[in-house]
């Protein structure tokens, strides 16, 4: 059924830039926080790049997204600028937050991330006001919500999908199903054989999809937005992926099991997807060097950057919480 | 205020907020309605509020929702992110229960934790209140949370000119604020508002002057401290009467300038008087006024219960003119 | 598939009994009501009387229940004596919850009915944890948890059915699906076909039945019932019904499907069973006018030990709060 | 206390909720633990405060949940109404909105609401606080909310021993309790409590004596009270230090003995200050003391905002010693 809507080789490309900058911001910020050179949560979403790559290359900038605490890699996917996050992550001035959000509460309207949530489920029903939104004002522009396999269990989950359902909303419902949820595995906490059975339940297209995959990602990702555009109502994607570490930047992971993450590991979707590209001659070895040797300088610049920037002063400790400064 | 023909006729507060919510819609375009049943293929609302709104603007306005209240929340969310100014109802105040992610992690919090890029202009009625006999799980005052949530603003008029008024300032509020509505008092008369009259959120108003005590409520029990006046009088206590209207943020200006004049201060309300909106208000005048005050400020709300369904319990149950004359007399003794 | 679970003329009888005095004390309700006698918020379920005559008679007495607002029909087919129930719908001190609960939250626990609650969905949560005491205890109690068609759509129904299927929970699920929540249709709100096709999103058996057929319903009951005893875990029943009245005594119902509602009273389900089970020599007419006129004098004198109970005194009002008095 | 060996060797708080909870399971079997992560095969919790407890008492009784916290209190609720005496944990405090109908609306009434027949004998463990840099979804104080619901008691521990004695209690009581448990102090050690050591609900503790303010606090902050001190006798202002340990009821016996005998009162907690537990304990002192107060109740809470994430912001949001030191100090000018 994807064939239809597979990416051709430039497109493939496309996504493989933001596969390459998401893998490369990933090791980066494991290795700033283990330097010590930033403190904060950080939940690495190392492994599941391929899936908002994909999902980005089949939107457009107005299109909008809203994300999780497990998110940088949508966020970045979808365009917000490196400096603006990392000084966000360090706290700082410069910040797309000015610091006050911090990892879990990226915010960057321009490019249409609208909200991360550190509140498991609840991207799903800001997703369909947004959704709304575009369907009041006919400007064709779809929202994404994203989640992971755990978030299919909580209520929020349920009353969006409805909701969506019966409104028709332009809304793409994303599950990253990295088999995890936090420390449980998905079987011990989801009776559904598969998340993207649930879509019965909404009478919802629903699909599985391998979310490592950039070919059949993309497809279903296409088709999803196609259908929102075309006013057909929204989609579940569940993709298939899997978290390389623990939930949360030092968890020792005790609780995975040893031998399915090392083959998820040595299935590592970014260098066989590059590895195809070149194969297959999208791509050639000294192209994809050249835009991987570029971003790490993007990422250099933009830690140092975020790393010069000024914390932010007191007083704004008591602003934005209002339009103007604090109401009592 | 002018006397204009249309302050003559009387209308109820259920209209009141009927008509605020139209003039509002029909002035702007970004103005939406949800919640349950409020389209008017389902009457427009279990008491009929937002009766009349869809058929004049459109389903697609005016929708009517499945019974889930994060959802709800959450759709007014995003599309107040994109544009949009919508008032959602959460049918009764014990409902936001179930919604109270949406709005105290989300609705409050955004503008902040986004450094100001983003804000949620929303407005989320809700109905409340003791008398029509629905027990423990229907007639919560929960203001206090609330106001205890930095990033919502909370009102709750008394009448229908209020209710007007207030309606208009929360949708044109760039922020979330939380309007509560009293069911019993639906239907009570009052003076019509002219069409466009605000009442600015933050501002309380001194219902009638007095000398001997402040009396400080909002939403139905200001009706019942009016009704107090008389048998207060006949005590020889003169007082002064504040409807809050806004809960959050308090209008310290207008209580100051009461107090100060009267020295004696009794808050009342139908939530529970424990960690109750009379509580902060009581905090900060002792601060405010220490040594100064000749008597204790009193607070008067629901005992420490859960609210019973049996009659006589249940009327016993929220303060009721009687006892706030004994309670507002008894600080001047 | 409902075969082996059919009743035989003795429990048809059984239930008949329970469908008779359910149809009998919703029309009293509503003409002392109606008279001024009594005053409260009255949730009539005229016309949904099979469902729980079906359901409590495939029970025993030790069996939970937990109910909704609409739940008088489930707590008198459970068991609850008349007196107590009408003591508290008066608001009285010989009423079950000593006239504090009312209509809304009836509760009787002798008869297992454990809860009544007056928020749409909370039923299912609650059911859980009591079928998650009998797994403890290995006492092979069931629970039923109760709910409307709107109660689908809300958050608690999926964070419920998925966790009673995940723990395998000796609970059913029973939607009375009378094709309204309040006033809004079941199409306007629900996205799925049925109820019951839900049950695929928590790999969990889900059957819509027609809820007015005794037959149908007890057999599904049974089986339900049976699955959860042997340890085989939840069950989700869709029982399809109609509501005669509207939502709430006085509801002008306006917005009801005239034709529809007309058609749904013609097919009442009560005077159809009464005349199948004279039909098939179940009983005679003299049996049955019996078993009514008997029923007419329990809720007689129960209406009357009612009205005749005195209300609780003021010091009620601040006890039960916690174990001795009010805390604060 | 005696003096027994076991009192000498020093454990984090963390360890005394451990212990706390399987000292009960292993006396009680009705004593049953759920939320997310909480068995061993996930660690038992994401801070392993429940680590151990599945494996040595079975995984029926110690149950890893789905990410669902309306059914996690349902299921306690319902298990507690059948004979059992569920310990559910709700990760951090933000995530109770989610289950909000279920603890107010369930929990903390179907005593009241049966007239006596059912009880929830349940304890709520959830834990927040700033000092991780999580921001402004995963450490609010939200123990206002609780403290205004009929019904429900709230606990606070600061240190190890009570931790223990408080968990103790609340598993015991017949009716449901949260507790409140932070994030940052977890690995404070203390003094070991004795096995079966019980600190009775609604009992506060007088930490330190002095004649000049009285300081309430609980939770964290009691530590940065202690932390205050020196700079407070440095300034010769001899503190008398209270820990509420049990929020609601709160302990008014022993805190109008101490306000009786220092005459000023100043209340630090973490939640932001407006509406917060200090406006309830001042407005009841400026009551019972009306013309015997030396100074005015003084709260020092949080600001009136969402808890931001940047360290310097962050580490400004919550009392510090050196905050609470110069408040109590003005008190005394
Ligand atoms: C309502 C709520 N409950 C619990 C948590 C704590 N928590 C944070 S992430 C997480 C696991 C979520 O798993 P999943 O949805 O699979 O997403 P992943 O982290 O795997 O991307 C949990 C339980 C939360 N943030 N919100
Ligand atoms: C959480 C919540 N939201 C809204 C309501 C108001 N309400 C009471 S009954 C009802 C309709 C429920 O419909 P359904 O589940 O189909 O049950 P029925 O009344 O038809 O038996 C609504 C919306 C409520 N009680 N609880
Ligand atoms: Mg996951
Ligand atoms: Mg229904």
């Amino acid at each position: 059924m994807t064939s239809n809507y597979a990416p051709d080789g430039a497109t493939q490309l496309e996504i493989y830039k933001r596969v390459a900058l998401l893998k490369a911001n990933d090791e980066r910020s494991r290795k700033v926080i283990m330097n010590g050179r930033l403190v904060m949560p950080y939940y690495s979403y190392r492994g599941q790049e391929v899936i908002p790559s994909a999902m980005a290359t089949a939107l457009t900038d107005d299109d909008y997204w809203v994300t999780i605490y497990r998110g940088i890699h949508d966020m970045l996917a979808k365009g917000m600028p490196l400096k603006d996050l990392w000084a966000e992550i360090a706290g700082r001035v410069d910040g797309t937050c000015k610091g006050k959000g911090g990892p879990m509460h990226l915010t960057y309207p321009k490019k249409g991330i609208m909200v991360t949530t550190g509140i498991v489920g609840s991207s799903m029903p800001i997703a369909n006001g947004i959704a709304w939104g575009s369907q009041l004002s006919g400007n064709g522009r779809v929202a994404v919500a994203t989640f992971g396999d755990g978030a299919s269990n909580i209520g929020a989950f349920h009353e969006s999908l409805n909701m969506a359902a019966v409104w028709k909303l332009p809304v793409i419902f994303l599950c990253q199903n990295n088999l995890y949820g936090e420390h449980t595995t998905y079987e011990k906490a989801t009776s559904a054989k598969r998340v993207a059975d649930r879509a019965v339940a909404y009478n919802m297209p629903g699909v599985r999809v391998n979310g490592n995959d950039p070919i059949e990602m993309f497809a279903a990702a296409r088709e999803a937005v196609e259908r929102a555009r075309a006013g057909e109502g929204p989609t579940l994607i569940e993709a298939m992926t899997f978290r390389f570490h623990g939930h949360v930047f030092g968890d020792a992971d005790a609780y995975m099991d040893k031998a399915q993450k090392k083959a998820a590991m040595e299935a590592d979707p970014a260098p066989i997807f590059r590895a195809r590209l070149i194969a297959e001659g999208i791509a050639t070895e000294e192209q994809l060097a050249a835009i991987e040797a570029d971003i790490e300088t993007q990422i250099d610049e933009a830690v140092e950057f975020a790393l010069a920037s000024p914390f932010p002063e007191l007083d704004e400790l008591t602003k934005d919480v209002y339009a103007q400064g604090a109401a009592a | 205020m002018s006397d204009t023909a249309t302050k003559a006729k009387p209308v109820t507060i259920l209209q009141a907020i009927n008509t605020a919510i139209a003039d509002a819609m029909a002035a702007d375009d970004t103005v939406i309605v949800l919640g349950e049943d409020v389209a008017d293929p389902e009457d427009g609302g279990v008491v009929g509020v937002t009766k009349g709104l869809s058929t004049r603007f459109g389903e697609h306005r005016v929708r009517s929702t499945p019974i889930a209240e994060q959802a709800i929340i959450g759709a007014a969310i995003g599309a107040s992110l994109v544009g949009y100014k919508p008032v959602a109802e959460i049918m009764l105040m014990n409902f936001t229960t179930v919604a109270m992610d949406m709005i105290v992690n989300h609705a409050a919090k955004l503008r902040f934790m986004s450094g100001g890029q983003t804000n949620v202009p929303i407005v989320i009625r809700t109905m409340t209140g003791t008398g029509f006999g629905s027990g423990g799980q229907h007639c919560d005052y929960l203001e206090a949370w609330f106001a205890h949530t930095p990033g919502m603003k909370v009102v709750a008029p008394s009448n229908a000119a209020d209710a007007y008024g207030l309606m208009r300032a929360a949708i044109n509020d760039p922020d979330p604020v939380l309007y509560i509505e009293n069911l019993p008092a639906y239907w009570t008369p009052g003076e019509a508002p002219e069409p466009g009259h605000i009442v600015p959120l933050g501002k309380a108003s001194v219902v009638k002057e007095g000398t001997d005590v402040t009396i400080i409520s909002y939403s139905r029990v200001l009706t019942e401290v009016v009704a107090a006046v008389e048998e207060m009088e006949a005590a020889g206590v003169s007082a002064e009467i504040i409807d809050l209207r806004t809960i959050s943020p308090w209008d310290k200006e207008t209580v100051f300038a009461s107090v100060a004049k009267t020295g004696r201060c009794l808050i009342t309300h139908e939530a529970v008087t424990e960690f109750g909106i009379g509580a902060e208000i009581a905090a900060t005048l002792q601060s405010e006024f220490f040594g100064k005050l000749k008597a204790p400020v009193g607070r008067l709300g629901a005992p420490y219960a859960p609210v019973p369904f049996s009659k006589p319990l249940e009327s016993a149950y929220a303060p009721t003119a009687k006892r706030i004359a004994q309670a507002a007399i008894s600080l001047t003794k």
